[in-house]
């Protein structure tokens, strides 16, 4: 199978790694690149586990093919943390809002980009960003008091 | 919204404690938050190869041939495994509590009993050359009727899914077709009712759905080891499963795991790590078996479906005089969990009530579909379903508000449950009481003022004078043992003194050894002499009554 | 397989056959890659026109590469965004397209139906004109796929954005797969309805327009009289499929129900 | 159309652990020179949070504060034998092994800081804040981290300590099922409002009240976490969930998470719980085991609140809404019950 090179920016570092035609992102970053962060639940674009930000948009990893972030902006849960923990990631641990963990890497990226976007979201705004992240421990509701407590706590800061 | 009543039961508990009863953050939280959650397949290996099972498109069928030869052709392909290369290619789950009889194999040789049941397993140097060599492998099979209802499997004559149980019916105790409960005489008490009421409940099949998918990485370690990542719900089960299936002593077998991304009861089975450490062991590569999503939901095991018919009888004033339950249990194709299930379940009938008069009959019934296991609420949840299903319409057959109801007929310290034991810690009226108050339902008097504490016992606390027995779906041809009576019972039933944090001072206790041990390991004292229990009727092949978690 | 790249979409179209599929926002054409059941040759355009979309007073014309996030974005568009909301969560509207949406099997393809009811028509790649959706669509109802590249989407804008109505009907909120989505173009000119379009997904082999339905609203007023005639022919030349989510005798016995809400909401503009 | 709505109850009991015993956990604890501790087992964090609450029953059973405490769970080469963690075993019965384990740590700890201060090891206690002093003498004090220090370099002792639960095998009797099932249990009552659609038989949940027994809640937000997540899923079972939507029938089953269907964010209800804790005799600390029976009161309240809404029985789960429907024409229309008034 044919191999291609792939130049992009994760997290903001330089990257570059081949990758075989046809892989998908997820599998790309995960074990071409070994960012371990995005997480495999279904590969049929539907629990968005291995959710990643590509030029500030959410991007589904499982089905994006590798070479498609050729020269462009990546980030991904495991560059959220940046000296310190992100907002969004304290108020995670505050508000118990992950139990396995496994959803909430892509759970974050959604997050992420909805209070760049919108910093006073509603309950139904949040509710519709994090829609393409199913989560199977929380019943939702703590990861929905999270994201709205980052947003607060950002506003009166 | 959550508030915690700590008015109740205030004087069991002591309050002033350091760190118990404090919100303190999950130990693994910044893990989480961070991505870096080590999960089974968060371990990169060099060389990785990938397996991916042949399954059954039939429900029932015989493999007449298996012709891999194309298949070990294709481009990555490294090894096809079939059934010939496990080295024992026979078990059932719970034989390492000596629990039934090996039924399931890891690769199907002979017929398949359920669509998706896996026929050989490619291995392969990437997922998707895997996939493609899944499609080039030609297995002839002859298909066979089959059934998937299970009051119509265990209808004389129905298609027989799983030989070693022929009538379709998991054999209790190496004596009957099913687990009884009996207690009193319902039959007797029904005659004197005012009401009879009865109904039908069926529970579905329910996935797990776990975010993070089954799945286990082994590879060949230092030593001659093999080393195993998992995502196992129990890290000892899996390791003593893939131990005997391998035949490979448990010294030789490396797991880690511990960091899971969700169970549920689906990551119990041990599919996953003996066919990943098969793979490790002829290959001499690191081999990751996993499920993707679509196997996950189809031909990873699901909660049971459970049929349950209940019939009641009642009083005019709502109290329940008897109870009497049959219950189904679709256990798909192999047994899995649900035989113990059951005995979970039985012990629990009649639910959280106070009933004199308490009959049950539950059949474990084999059918062509994906076996079932262990889901959240195992054995409970189905049967919950049904009987409160139920007394609501029992609540409405004699007029009373359901709440009510449930005061009135609740379980108290100091009544004999329906197993023959008395209840004690029981809390169910409280909370009875709490969410009729928050929901703003009036109760009675006589509601309001009732209490676990102390309206229970005395009466309420003897067992039945007569309880009706009988010999219905006895069986023959296997020899049941009893673990308890033979040699162990005694002791079995003597209580327990638990450890207690004001006990510090207290020489720590030491159990006797524990009854299950992996299988390779040499025991460490001399055990028990094992009760004779070989079955006639199946050769080799050892049968554990229901209750014979036999010491080896 | 192969992954064919072309920077235009004629190279593109060219380069099409029966053994390849065209992949644009990858949402369902990778799945088929993951799970080993793709085409052998997957085709690609970077052709910056798949991305446009134009927009005039009397229509609109969109890239068949515009995603669901592109139009929810567009000031010009904002009748049609309650419909891409209903694609998908964030992610897949970042990802899914228009060309897509009009290939997507059954359950998907809630955004065809809008485009259907709009009186959409279909620019072919490499092909000169425009077809009909309706006609793709009931072809693709047929045969099951085109080897043929969508280009572009061209249809006429409401003149009234209130004469436009979606509702899709889902299981699971606010990101579910469609039970049923319907849409209704209906024009008025005097207070009555003239050239009316009603269109159901989920309810065929591909989203279908229901004539039994467009004849009873045609020449009338939308009232409760004409709303409980349309709801009560709404299964009419409808076929639904059994799926997980619902059985063709459900979809089929609410399609009355639903359809009475949608001209209801309509009705109250 | 109408909308309906009903109230529905149920309440249950929950048995907690392998019902018949028979099922071993073990736990090693030891301490490092500086006297910071860690536990090594063999059990499993699905995420119910096994390693949180196995290090805060570690941390109050040394009597240090729990940062000073690390669980370790799953590697068989250093953790010991474990069932798993499964039948809501994990609490009750690790948590058991981990005393077990920490008491005799605890006690190698105290015996070398009496030798330190010179004094009886049965005078000593610990603060809770990493300190260990002569009981109503808090001046006669040394760390933990001294001490254990001490006994690491200067008195040569191990602080460690080893654990198991068990609860023997029990068995059952084929003729009357009499046994052993489990030593607690754990209760719950559940009333839940609904709204069902009678053109579409669509069911929403609309609120839930709860009150939950589970002994003592060790760690009040992880219990949060389980009655929250739990009675989510039990909602989700009683109208959503199924893998053979034509039980027994196979076909259609799901095989994405488009078609398995679970309610999402828009989906939820708010649910208003109170719990209750009556210690269980023999849990760790009184504690019982939230992390399954919390979905189980769910399940058949909503199925009596859309008979409260409507007058239909679905005694077939899931409830979807082709079942309400049919239930709804079969008899003629709704036929709401409100069997549940709300007291004035």
């Amino acid at each position: 199978m044919a191999k291609k090179p792939v130049t992009f920016t994760l997290n903001g570092s330089d990257r570059a790694a081949f990758a075989e035609e046809g892989l998908n992102l997820l599998e790309f970053l995960r074990r071409g690149i070994g960012d371990l962060s995005p997480k495999y639940g279904c590969g049929q674009g539907a629990c968005g586990a291995c959710t990643v930000i590509i030029d500030g948009e959410t991007h589904l990893a499982c089905l994006t093919m590798a070479d498609a972030v050729h020269g462009r902006k990546v980030e991904t849960a495991s560059g959220l943390a940046n000296g310190k923990v992100h907002p969004l990631q304290e108020a995670f641990m505050e508000y118990f809002a992950a139990q396995c963990g496994y959803c909430t890497p892509g759970m974050l990226m959604s997050a992420k980009v909805l209070l760049d976007r919108n910093p006073s979201p509603t309950r139904a705004d949040v509710i519709e960003a994090i829609s393409g992240n199913l989560c199977r421990c929380t019943g939702y509701e703590p990861i929905i008091d999270a994201i709205l407590a980052t947003a607060n706590m950002r506003a009166r800061a | 919204m959550i508030e915690f009543r700590k008015e109740f039961f205030a004087n069991e508990r002591d309050d002033n404690l350091n760190e118990i009863g404090k919100p303190t953050r999950r130990q693994d939280i910044l893990g989480h938050v961070t991505g870096r959650s080590p999960y089974f397949d968060d371990h990169l290996f060099e060389g990785l190869l990938h397996i991916r099972c042949v399954r059954s498109p039939h429900h029932h069928a015989r493999i007449r041939r298996i012709d891999i030869s194309a298949a070990e052709k294709m481009p990555g392909v490294v090894r096809v495994l079939l059934g010939k290369d496990v080295p024992r290619n026979l078990n059932t789950l719970l034989s390492l509590l000596d629990f039934g009889l090996d039924d399931e194999p890891v690769l199907s040789e002979t017929k398949v009993a359920y669509k998706g049941e896996p026929v050989a397993a490619i291995v392969a140097e990437s997922e998707a050359q895997a996939r493609a060599a899944v499609l080039a492998v030609k297995v002839e099979y002859e298909a066979l009727p089959h059934v998937l209802d299970v009051e119509d499997a265990v209808k004389p004559g129905a298609p027989v899914v799983c030989g070693i149980y022929p009538t379709n019916k998991f054999i209790y105790h190496g004596k009957f077709d099913h687990q009884k409960l009996r207690y009193g005489d319902v039959e007797e008490a029904f005659s004197r009712a005012d009401h009879i009421v009865e109904g039908r409940y069926q529970m579905s099949p329910i996935e797990q759905a776990p975010m993070e998918t089954c799945g286990a990485i082994a590879a060949p370690e230092i030593n001659d080891r093999y080393v195993c990542f998992t995502s196992t719900q129990g890290l000892f089960f899996s390791l003593g499963t893939a131990a005997k299936l391998l035949t490979m002593p448990s010294s030789r077998l490396h797991f880690v795991g511990g960091t899971v991304g969700g169970g549920f009861g689906g990551k119990v089975d041990s599919m996953h790590e003996p066919l990943a450490i098969l793979g490790a062991m002829l290959t001499g590569r690191p081999c990751k078996y996993a499920w993707d999503r679509e196997e996950e939901m189809q031909v990873g095991a699901p909660r049971g479906a459970e049929r349950w018919y209940i019939k009641d009888g009642v009083a005019r004033d709502g109290r329940i005089l008897a109870r009497k339950f049959t219950g189904y249990f679709d256990s798909g194709a192999y047994t899995r969990l649900s035989s113990y299930a059951i005995i979970k379940g039985v012990g629990h009938l009649p639910g959280p009530y106070t009933i004199p008069n308490v009959y049950a009959d539950v059949f474990c019934v084999y059918t062509n579909r994906t076996p079932a296991t262990a889901m959240r609420g195992f054995g409970i949840t189905g049967v919950d379903f049904a009987i409160e299903a139920h007394m609501d319409k029992v609540a409405e057959a004699v007029g009373l508000n359901p709440i009510e109801l449930r005061i009135l007929n609740s379980y108290r310290d100091g009544d004999m449950k329906a197993h023959r034991r008395t209840a004690k810690n029981c809390a169910l009226v409280e909370c009875c009481q709490v969410v009729a108050e928050k929901g703003g339902v009036a109760l009675s008097p006589a509601s309001r003022a009732a209490t676990s504490l102390i309206d229970g016992g005395g009466e309420r606390g003897r067992l039945p004078a007569r309880t009706a027995t009988d010999q219905n779906g006895a069986v023959s041809g296997y020899r049941g043992g009893s673990y308890g009576k033979k040699g162990g019972g005694a002791s079995a039933m003597q209580p327990i003194r638990m450890p207690t944090p004001t006990d510090a001072a207290r020489a720590p206790q030491r159990p006797a050894a524990p009854a299950y041990q992996p299988p390779a390991a040499s025991p460490p004292s001399a055990p028990p002499p094992a009760p004779a229990m070989e079955t006639p009727r199946h050769g080799a092949l050892r049968f554990s009554s229901l209750s014979g978690f036999r010491r080896r | 397989m192969r992954v064919e790249s072309y920077g235009t979409l004629a190279e593109a179209a060219r380069a099409m056959g029966p053994d390849a599929v065209f992949m644009a926002g990858g949402t369902l054409v990778m799945r088929d890659v993951n799970a080993g059941t793709a085409a052998s040759r997957i085709v690609r355009s970077a052709d910056p026109a798949l991305r446009e979309i134009r927009a005039s007073g009397d229509g609109f014309s969109l890239g068949a590469g515009v995603t669901m996030a592109q139009i929810l974005a567009h000031r010009d568009l904002a009748f049609l965004a309650p419909v891409a909301r209903a694609v998908g969560g964030p992610q897949v509207r970042n990802m899914a397209t228009i060309g897509g949406n009009i290939f997507a099997h059954h359950p998907y393809g809630d955004f065809a139906v809008a485009l259907l009811a709009l009186g959409s028509r279909v620019v072919q790649a490499g092909q000169g004109g425009a077809r009909s959706l309706d006609d793709v669509l009931r072809e693709r109802g047929r045969s099951g796929g085109s080897s043929a590249i969508i280009a572009a989407i061209e249809a006429p804008r409401p003149r009234d954005p209130r004469a436009f109505g979606f509702l899709k009907v889902s299981r699971i909120k606010p990101k579910g797969v469609s039970v049923m989505s319907l849409a209704a173009h209906l024009p008025l000119e005097g207070g009555r309805i003239r050239g009316a379009r009603v269109a159901f997904g989920a309810m065929g082999p591909a989203p279908l327009r229901s004539a039994a339905v467009e004849r009873v609203l045609e020449g009338q007023r939308l009232d409760a009289t004409t709303i409980a005639r349309a709801a009560q022919l709404a299964g009419d030349g409808l076929d639904p499929p059994t799926d997980a989510l619902a059985s063709a005798w459900y979809r089929r016995e609410v399609a009355g129900a639903h359809l009475k809400r949608l001209l209801e909401k309509m009705e109250r503009g | 159309m109408a909308m309906h709505r009903g109230r529905g109850f149920a309440s249950i009991n929950y048995p907690i652990g392998m019902n018949l015993g028979g099922d071993p956990s073990q736990a090693l604890v030891h301490s490092n020179p500086d006297g910071k501790f860690t536990v090594a087992l063999s059990s499993i964090d699905l995420g119910q949070g096994m390693k949180s609450v196995t290090r805060q029953i570690a941390a109050e059973t040394l009597g240090i504060p729990v940062a000073d405490v690390y669980v370790d769970t799953a590697d068989s080469d250093t953790g010991p034998h474990c069932m798993g963690s499964f039948a809501s075993r994990g609490t009750h019965r690790v948590g058991n092994a981990v005393i077990q384990a920490a008491q005799e740590a605890r006690a190698v700890m105290l015996e070398a800081a009496a030798e330190e201060l010179e004094v009886d090891a049965s005078d000593l206690v610990t603060d809770g804040r990493g300190n260990i002093h002569v009981k109503g003498a808090p001046s006669r004090s040394i760390t933990t981290m001294a001490a254990c220090q001490a006994a690491q370099f200067k008195q040569g002792r191990t602080v460690s300590g080893r654990g198991i639960f068990l609860i023997p095998l029990s068995e059952v009797d084929p003729d009357t099922g009499e046994m052993t099932p489990v030593s607690c249990f754990a209760h719950a009552a559940m009333l839940v409002e609904v709204e069902v659609d009678d053109e579409t038989g669509e069911v929403s949940v609309l609120d839930m009240q709860s009150a939950y027994e589970l002994g003592r809640a060790l760690n009040p937000k992880l219990v949060e976490q389980q009655l929250i997540g739990g009675a989510w899923m039990g909602m989700s079972h009683v109208l959503w969930e199924t893998t053979e939507p034509y039980y027994p029938d196979r076909s259609h089953g799901p095989v994405d998470f488009n078609h398995y269907l679970m309610p999402g964010p828009g989906d939820l209800a708010p649910h208003h719980i109170s719990v209750l804790e009556r210690p269980a005799p023999d849990g760790p600390f009184g504690g019982k085991g939230p992390g399954e029976m919390c979905a189980n009161p769910v399940l058949p309240a909503v199925a009596n609140a859309v008979y409260d809404a409507v007058g239909v029985r679905i005694d077939d789960l899931p409830i979807t809404p082709e079942k309400v429907l049919r239930g709804i024409r079969a008899n003629g229309g709704a036929r709401p019950k409100m069997r549940l008034p709300r007291a004035r």
